[in-house]
């Protein structure tokens, strides 16, 4: 026993008091803090702490290549990392005026895709153990690291696949890759009936989610929300179809909305936007073997490789929202300036500390999770 | 489409002094501002030009020129256009107007940029620290920052003697870059 | 009775059941990693859990208080489990009975109050308050079925009515007799046991384990140990209340296993309830059944 | 509080209790060792990167809890530190405060690039570079980052460590203290301080080394400062009246 | 939208439907590592055999995890642009991004599908490692990502120079290539790796990385001051260097090396020469020291030597026997390859410094040496190879047989030369396709046809001679006869009509000693009119040194005894060049700076002893 080694500390007398989420604290997503003062149960203010994750990511990536920063740039949002390398490769592209051949387009749809698919799974997972069920996530985890296994596959590595540069892809797919996509697939529809039992049509659930955290779409709209959160107010807004990038004009697609915003609302808009990923592989799929050419435009030796100077401001739909840098480019080797607007910027921060404005305890890890933010894309 | 947008935001901004307007890529429009005439033009995107929704605040750092760009990337929801507003302040003192009665998420970064760049917005709602609060170092962002030589100077490098390389140097081998390009330390091995 | 053999299985007694609730822990784990489609612990994994957590170098106490709320906790099993009959064994079951059962069955909970009350950690508080709210929420119901159980079978001695029910067979089962309040028991049972969806008073993602947050070393291998305990006696109380006790130890043991199996694979289904929407529940539908049960009991 | 110039300075450390010719003698600390290495609580918090690959390393496809690990969201409970990559320095402070919150015997797994030399944030002004100089490790995972597979086989090597008894490096943070401080206070300041009072401890475990205590130490003593009560610092306007 | 209604209260039912998994099995996988996928990015391989310790990996690497490490006992040879470097890698940097294999000029680096490595904290070295094939535990666990077509990122294809077609160069003595304009240069200049294997294959190691990377960086200036840095033949080695640098090129294992030489030939170019002395003289001429230095031949060697020593403060007197300066690459090597303007600038560059160059002086017959040793410090003999090797073959002492020395000498110089019809050519170095295509030119200004013949002892692909000089040389319509060896002039009423030549057996004996055989069943007849010998030239030492400091120094295998260093046995007398070394542009260059440093330690010492 050591009673020296610990000196409780006097918390002065309030009705209110704080509670620190974060960031050792399960019920925030990644390493992150959310500073709550209650009264009671009730959270009547908040505060985002963020700079955990903090890497100075446009700082670094100032001091290297332009080819280089393609290994970097995944880092910034673990979870989702594909639409990181994308919409980096677009901006260099566009600065460099390469033309990115179709085949390389479907391949990064695949990819893009893929990678959503993945992400909704896990925020499925994270948001249902929030609410305390366990085994959804278990699942929903599960469940992602076969798609994880395509990216293996495909391109080499798990989670940071690295698998665009300016100008392409890296590798083609793999022989008979395509038909274990199918089949990863399938057997992800056939899933979907099971989670529906245990946890979308789960009545405790949507107890527990209905009427949490709601936005309207005026409010939404003021805090520059984005993707899915956007989405479950009623706006159709998606950046594949309003800004298209990649041969998304080509895709046949829905764009799923819901009206109320709350927590209930965004997971249904998800899990919708599941289905439509996976009807966009599905034509991806179909398509890809026929179309023919090379999977990259000729790029420059990357070492000596100078970007002519300019600025673009590339956006890509991530699964998390608009996602969105900002390259500078003084013809040098290196970006002279490379911003990133990640969706969470929004999410995690000013909406977050709204929506718990008011709501229950037990519900703040639920409104973080069902807005699906990724503190590195806040942090950098 | 574009040449359209490209006219209507040209007789939109004429209605602002001191801006520039040059059309870009697809869905890209680029304005040269005054710094002055910032806010009304914004407000005016906002009002008449229903670019409600404030993409992002993006500042960039020339110190050739003593100056700060900053750049307002403002999406229409209905025009589907991005506007890239951009401005130019003195570098010193470094101040400017907040936006954030026109578009709230400015608060996010201008908070940022006053954290990067040191730049003070007069008018937003916190200019506290919040990803560098425990930071005392200069703005790291500007360009006269060194990182490297920040981190040579607070971190040593991981000292590595595996046996593959003490064989090797025993017959006269060794790593080969010179010792400034050498990013980890050769030191002698501890006593222990 | 002599005292010496009184003694020996009140020594036995509560070894007997942490052994049990070791296995009922590895039950209850398993059943998770089967719904969860995983493989799930070793055999013996409760056991080393605990056992590490006793051999903890650190061992971080807050205060006397701390200390005590623990052994509280503890030491109020290990009193239930003397009261709780088993074939063989009675121990102190008979002068006990059903209502100083109860009684001592809210024991570790008070005991888990003060404990954690002395920690200072609010998320310990929160956790504590609720778990409090829910002990009221789940008590409401089983003192009503207690009530009626004791009711039916004229006595609230446990012996008693665990033999009256293995006279009569299947048949004469608190289960066969008063199947409302048996439906009522399995409520407070589940509520008692604190899984999903009545967890909330743990609930990791709001207040990071609430009660649990400041313990380490041999408070938390006591509240493991205590976890035993608690898998056991609710069991092994609802055996006798509804499935006519023990015969043998065979028997014994798979109702009480069975029992168990119950509320822990529907844990795993479900997430938790807010403590007001719990509150509501308990006093609903589980009060309702088991008032309903008891009007028929009585009429 | 106990002042630093209260405890003495052990010049060697206590002796290991003298083990007899009796080979049954040791039969009991085996068996905790055992267990110990068999039951893993892992806490729950994600430093960077490299935990993207412990969620599925934990839940069904690879299922940790096989070998006795299960995570733990409190540091009070956990007996694995998992430092999932890169550390800034922000959570390097946090990080140091959980490991002291943890009891011992506990041990810190460096996961990823980052926690041995850099990684990739080698240049950068934010992460900490190397994770030993400021917390003792006991076992590394290579991998940027490491697949749950590698996790699990680093683990279970753990595990092998904790039962052969060769991984105890939560020691040498008692018995090194000064070091540890020293970089601790070259990156956070000469002001900096922790809740937990290691030297305190390390009194209390016989755990005191030669090096627990040295200039470092001396200056934490003069910057030590009470615990002051938690401040709420929800937002500047609301400061006074808590006063 | 969505299948499920937002107002759908849900089901306190369906969840039970997931007790069914009680009956499924476990998606679990077993516990031992599974097999990486086939193009997994794990640790590193790497194929020693194939690597070439280029360093490019080093490079592109984000996080400066690879460093490289010399081997000692590995093959280091930077002629062949092998290194017995071997890149080591930090795990504790590495983000397994695995561009260093996608960069690997020679595709040696690899990954692997090994993922699994732990150690403990006195095990970190165990995170340096020096890949091999086998794999970071030495236990190969099969081939992950590696090089392929669609991920190779070394830039291949060298950008075409833009040259004269035959045709409209075969009638003119026009500079045949055109050089690079600013695009193509860049472009080219941008493929480098700066691996510098150039730099050490190159006899006078010229800094290319550096002046191919301010090409690249469009810094044409600082490109001609990196090039000066070593070579004050600029213009000349820009066209007509021997390149063994891009022999030794890392991206020439897989692809065309770089085109060092017309970059260096691009930065010279687009410079005028104003500039080019400004940027020379911003090295700073050291201060006079007073002492004298005379050179012996205004070659490449001499020059150099001449560049250095003026630079270094001394006084530089060069004695030409001939009216130019320049050697054997003015009066060497035809105009369609070296204008003679652009030596002209080279030589400009030299003189500008105040060396002064006597022309029309022969030692040894206009000036003896004993007067040279006296009036100056030190002497320098840098005369270059000026005779012509005989065949001495029956009827080779014949006024119709030629040297090809001198008849390029000749057209250098702008001599009428009576040339006929149909010439034939001894040997197949590129002297031999110089003199061949020289007067294939002459020959088709005079009578619209060429009629040239080569023979040569060589197989074809084992030419002295440059490939492009044979193809080139084909493409002038020039007839190319290889293996065969020439046995008799042919002789008619005392006129050469022709040659006779046998087929080659074989060119060396069982020792290796050059001891050709022939097959004389295989015998051939070449009708011409002139023969020309191009088998190798010799120098005249002897003629120059005079009979009493020829004695005085001493002679192995019939040149002059010197160390390392270029001295003879004489303190005072140094030679350097062809002379010296082998018949080389480069090398005369590279010969002439290493003598002109140890000329100048003499003269300093000399200095201090004087005072």
């Amino acid at each position: 026993m050591r009673a020296e080694n610990y000196q409780s500390r006097a918390q002065p007398p309030s009705h209110e008091y704080e509670l620190n989420f974060g960031p050792n604290h399960p019920g925030i997503e990644g390493n992150y803090a959310l500073k709550v003062r209650l009264h009671g149960d009730t959270v009547i203010d908040a505060k985002a702490d963020g700079g955990y994750l903090h890497r100075g990511f446009e700082k670094l990536m100032e001091q290297r290549l332009w080819i280089q920063n393609i290994a970097l740039v995944p880092r910034i949002c673990v979870p989702d990392p594909a639409p990181m390398e994308l919409a980096y490769s677009m901006a260099v592209e566009t600065l460099c005026g390469l033309e990115v051949p179709a085949r390389a387009q479907w391949l990064r749809v695949l990819q893009m895709e893929l990678s959503r698919v993945a992400a909704h799974l896990f925020t499925f997972g994270g948001h249902a153990a929030t609410t305390g069920m366990y085994s959804t996530m278990f699942w929903g985890v599960a469940d992602r690291d076969l798609i994880l296994d395509l990216f293996e596959e495909l391109t080499g590595g798990r989670v940071y696949h690295i698998y665009n540069l300016p100008g392409g892809v890296r590798r083609d797919v793999p022989d008979g890759f395509l038909d274990r996509v199918s089949a990863t697939l399938d057997y992800l529809e056939s899933r979907l009936a099971d989670y529906d039992n245990l946890f979308f049509t789960n009545q405790v659930f949507i107890t527990r989610a209905r009427g949490i955290g709601p936005m309207s779409q005026q409010q939404a709209l003021e805090l520059g929300v984005t993707g899915p959160n956007l989405r479950a107010t009623g706006l159709a807004f998606d950046v594949r179809r309003d800004d298209p990038y990649l041969v998304y004009d080509q895709i046949e697609f829905d764009i799923p909305t819901e009206t109320a915003g709350d927590a209930w609302a965004r997971t249904l808009v998800r899990r919708a936007e599941l289905k439509e990923s996976i009807r966009i592989l599905r034509q991806v799929v179909a398509r890809l073997p026929g179309i023919p050419g090379p999977i990259r435009a000729p790029i420059p030796n990357p070492l000596a490789w100078n970007v002519p100077a300019g600025e673009y401001y590339s956006r890509v739909e991530s699964s998390k929202g608009e996602l969105a840098w900002y390259v500078v480019s003084t013809g040098g080797a290196k970006p002279w300036r490379t911003h990133i607007r990640g969706p969470s910027a929004m999410h995690a921060v000013q909406v977050l500390e709204t929506l718990v404005q008011g709501c229950r305890l037990e519900d703040v890890a639920q409104i973080m999770f069902s807005l699906d933010a990724c503190p590195p894309e806040v942090d950098r | 489409m574009t040449t359209d947008i490209g006219q209507w935001l040209g007789h939109l901004i004429g209605q602002v002094e001191g801006v520039q307007h040059r059309g870009r890529h697809a869905r890209r429009q680029r304005l040269d501002v005054a710094p002055d005439a910032l806010p009304a033009l914004l407000e005016l995107l906002q009002g008449k030009g229903s670019f409600v929704h404030l993409s992002a605040i993006s500042c960039v750092d020339w110190p050739e020129d003593g100056q700060f760009e900053l750049v307002y990337h403002v999406w229409s929801y209905e025009l589907k256009t991005l506007v890239s507003a951009h401005i130019r302040i003195p570098r010193e003192p470094g101040r400017y107007l907040s936006v954030y009665d026109i578009y709230k998420p400015a608060a996010f970064f201008e908070r940022d940029i006053h954290e990067m760049y040191g730049v003070f917005f007069e008018g937003s709602p916190s200019m506290e620290k919040f990803i560098l609060t425990e930071w005392d170092g200069p703005p790291p962002m500007r360009k006269e920052f060194d990182s490297e030589n920040w981190v040579n100077d607070h971190f040593d490098w991981q000292d590595y003697h595996p046996d593959w390389l003490n064989d090797i140097e025993s017959r006269g081998g060794g790593i080969a870059i010179r010792p400034d390009e050498q990013r980890f330390s050769r030191k002698a091995k501890h006593e222990s | 009775m002599n005292v010496a053999s009184l003694l020996v299985e009140l020594v036995l007694m509560p070894l007997v059941a942490f052994v049990v609730g070791l296995a009922m822990v590895l039950m209850m784990r398993r059943i998770a990693a089967r719904l969860q489609r995983r493989v799930g612990p070793p055999f013996f994994q409760p056991l080393f859990d605990i056992v590490k957590l006793y051999g903890k170098h650190t061992q971080t106490s807050h205060g006397l208080v701390h200390d005590l709320g623990i052994v509280m906790a503890v030491g109020g099993y290990i009193a239930a489990e003397t009261m709780l009959p088993v074939p063989g064994m009675t121990g102190i079951a008979d002068k006990g009975g059903l209502v100083v059962l109860a009684y001592v069955m809210m024991v570790p909970s008070l005991g888990l109050a003060l404990g954690v009350g002395q920690c200072a950690n609010p998320n310990g508080s929160i956790g504590i308050s609720r778990a409090l709210t829910a002990m009221l929420a789940y008590d409401v119901p089983f003192i009503i079925v207690i009530f009626g159980v004791a009711f039916h079978f004229g006595s609230s001695n446990l012996i008693t009515i665990a033999a009256a029910q293995q006279a009569a067979g299947i048949a004469g089962w608190g289960v066969s007799q008063m199947p409302l309040l048996a439906l009522a028991g399995l409520f407070a049972l589940h509520g008692m046991l604190g899984k999903q969806p009545f967890e909330i008073y743990v609930a990791p993602a709001e207040i990071a384990t609430g009660p649990m947050v400041e313990m380490s070393g041999k408070h938390m291998g006591g509240l493991f140990v205590m976890q035993c305990f608690q898998l056991y006696t609710a069991a092994v109380l609802y055996v006798t209340l509804f499935l006519g006790g023990g015969e043998n130890w065979l028997s014994f043991l798979a109702k009480s296993f069975a029992v168990l199996a119950v509320p822990v694979s529907l844990a795993y289904l479900f997430p938790r309830y807010r403590t007001e929407d719990l509150v509501r529940l308990m006093w609903k539908w589980p009060t309702m059944i088991g008032l309903l049960g008891l009007a028929f009991l009585m009429h | 509080m106990t002042s630093l110039s209260d405890i003495p300075v052990i010049q060697t450390p206590p002796e290991a209790p003298a083990r007899g010719g009796n080979p049954l003698a040791n039969v009991f600390d085996d068996f905790i060792r055992y267990c110990r290495s068999r039951s893993l609580f892992m806490l729950h918090y994600c430093t960077g990167c490299g935990a993207i690959e412990l969620p599925p390393a934990m839940t069904s496809r690879f299922d940790m809890e096989r070998i006795g690990i299960q995570p733990m969201v409190t540091p009070r409970q956990a007996d694995i530190l998992l430092v999932t990559g890169y550390v800034s320095v922000k959570t390097l402070k946090r990080i140091i405060l959980t490991y002291e919150q943890m009891a011992s015997p506990k041990y810190v797994i460096g996961i990823c690039s980052c926690t041995v030399n850099g990684g990739m944030y080698w240049q950068s002004y934010a992460t900490a570079k190397k994770l030993n100089d400021y917390l003792p490790v006991d076992l590394y995972i290579a991998g940027c980052m490491p697949r749950p597979e590698a996790v699990i086989e680093g683990l279970k090597a753990l595990r092998d460590n904790i039962e052969a008894g060769t991984s105890d490096n939560w020691k040498d943070y008692y018995q090194r203290y000064d070091h540890y401080l020293g970089n601790q206070q070259r990156l956070f300041g000469a002001d900096w301080q922790t809740p937990t009072e290691v030297i305190a401890e390390a009194k209390h475990y016989g755990l005191f080394g030669p090096d627990t205590l040295g200039e470092h130490t001396r200056r934490l003593e003069d910057h030590r400062k009470p615990l002051e009560p938690l401040r709420m610092t929800l937002n500047a306007g609301r400061l006074e009246h808590m006063e | 939208m969505s299948d499920i209604d937002y107002k759908a209260k849900g089901s306190i039912l369906n969840p039970l439907r997931t007790l069914s998994f009680f009956a499924r099995k476990p998606v679990t996988m077993p516990l031992a590592p599974r097999v990486a996928a086939e193009r997994y990015r794990g640790f590193h391989l790497n194929d020693w055999d194939k690597c070439v310790g280029c360093s490019t990996c080093q490079k592109v690497c984000d996080n400066a995890a690879i460093t490289m490490v010399r081997v000692p006992g590995l093959p280091n040879d930077p002629v062949k642009g092998v290194r017995d470097m071997r890149p080591a890698i930090d795990y504790g940097r590495c983000c397994w991004c695995a561009l260093c294999v996608d960069l690997c000029p020679t595709g040696s680096i690899t990954l692997s599908r090994e993922y699994v490595h732990t150690c403990t904290d006195d095990q970190l070295s165990s995170y340096f490692i020096l890949p091999d094939p086998k794999g970071i535990h030495g236990q190969f666990l099969g081939q992950g990502w590696r090089k392929e077509a669609d991920n190779d990122l070394v830039d291949h294809a060298r950008q075409a120079m833009g040259e004269m077609t035959p045709a409209a160069r075969i009638g003119n003595f026009a500079e045949m290539v055109n050089g690079y304009d600013r695009q193509q240069a860049i472009l080219e200049a941008s493929r480098c790796v700066q691996c510098g294997m150039c730099h050490d294959a190159c006899p006078t190691h010229m800094h290319a990385p550096e002046y191919i990377r301010a090409i690249w960086q469009d810094d044409v200036e600082e490109a001609v001051r990196q090039i000066y840095r070593t070579n004050p033949f600029a213009h000349t080695c820009g066209r007509v260097c021997t390149h063994k640098c891009e022999d030794a090129c890392s991206i020439g294992h897989t692809g065309e090396p770089i085109a060092i030489r017309w970059l260096k030939r691009y930065a010279m170019d687009s410079l005028a020469p104003e500039r080019v002395a400004a940027i020379v003289a911003e090295q700073g001429k050291a201060a006079p020291s007073g002492r004298r230095v005379a050179i012996v031949g205004a070659g490449p060697a001499g020059l150099t030597a001449a560049f250095d020593l003026a630079m270094a403060g001394h006084r530089v007197i060069v004695y030409e026997a001939l009216a130019q300066a320049g050697g054997m690459t003015r009066y060497g090597i035809p105009d369609y390859r070296l204008p003679q303007a652009m030596l002209d600038r080279d030589v400009a560059v030299i003189t500008g410094l105040g060396v002064e160059i006597r022309y029309g002086v022969r030692i040894g017959t206009d000036v003896s040496m004993a007067e040279l040793r006296r009036d100056h410090d030190a002497v320098l003999l840098a005369i270059g190879l000026q005779y012509g090797r005989s065949t001495r073959i029956p009827g080779s002492e014949h006024a119709d047989v030629y040297r090809a020395v001198d008849l390029l000498r000749e057209v250098s110089a702008g001599n009428p030369l009576d040339v006929p019809k149909q010439v034939l050519v001894i040997g197949g170095g590129n002297v031999a396709m110089d003199i061949a295509r020289s007067l294939a030119r002459l020959q088709k200004i005079r009578y619209g046809e060429v009629g040239v013949t080569v023979t040569a002892l060589q197989a074809l692909g084992e030419f002295p001679a440059d490939r492009e000089e044979i193809v080139e040389a084909g493409e002038e319509d020039i007839v190319i006869l290889p293996s065969r060896g020439p046995q008799n002039v042919a002789i008619e009423d005392g006129k050469v009509i022709g040659l006779r030549t046998a087929a080659v057996v074989s060119l060396r004996d069982a020792e290796g000693r050059f001891a050709p055989t022939y097959d004389l069943d295989d015998v051939q007849f070449h009708p011409g009119s002139w023969v020309i010998e191009a088998i190798g030239q010799l120098s005249d030492a002897e003629a120059v040194l005079g009979s009493e400091v020829s004695e005085q120094v001493e002679w192995r295998r019939g040149r002059l005894a010197t160390d390392a260093n270029g001295r003879t046995s004489a303190p005072w007398l140094w030679t350097a060049g062809d002379v010296a070394n082998g018949p080389d542009v480069v090398h005369a260059v590279a010969d002439g700076h290493r003598v002109a440093a140890d000329m100048h330690r003499f003269l300093n010492t000399l200095a201090e002893v004087m005072a």
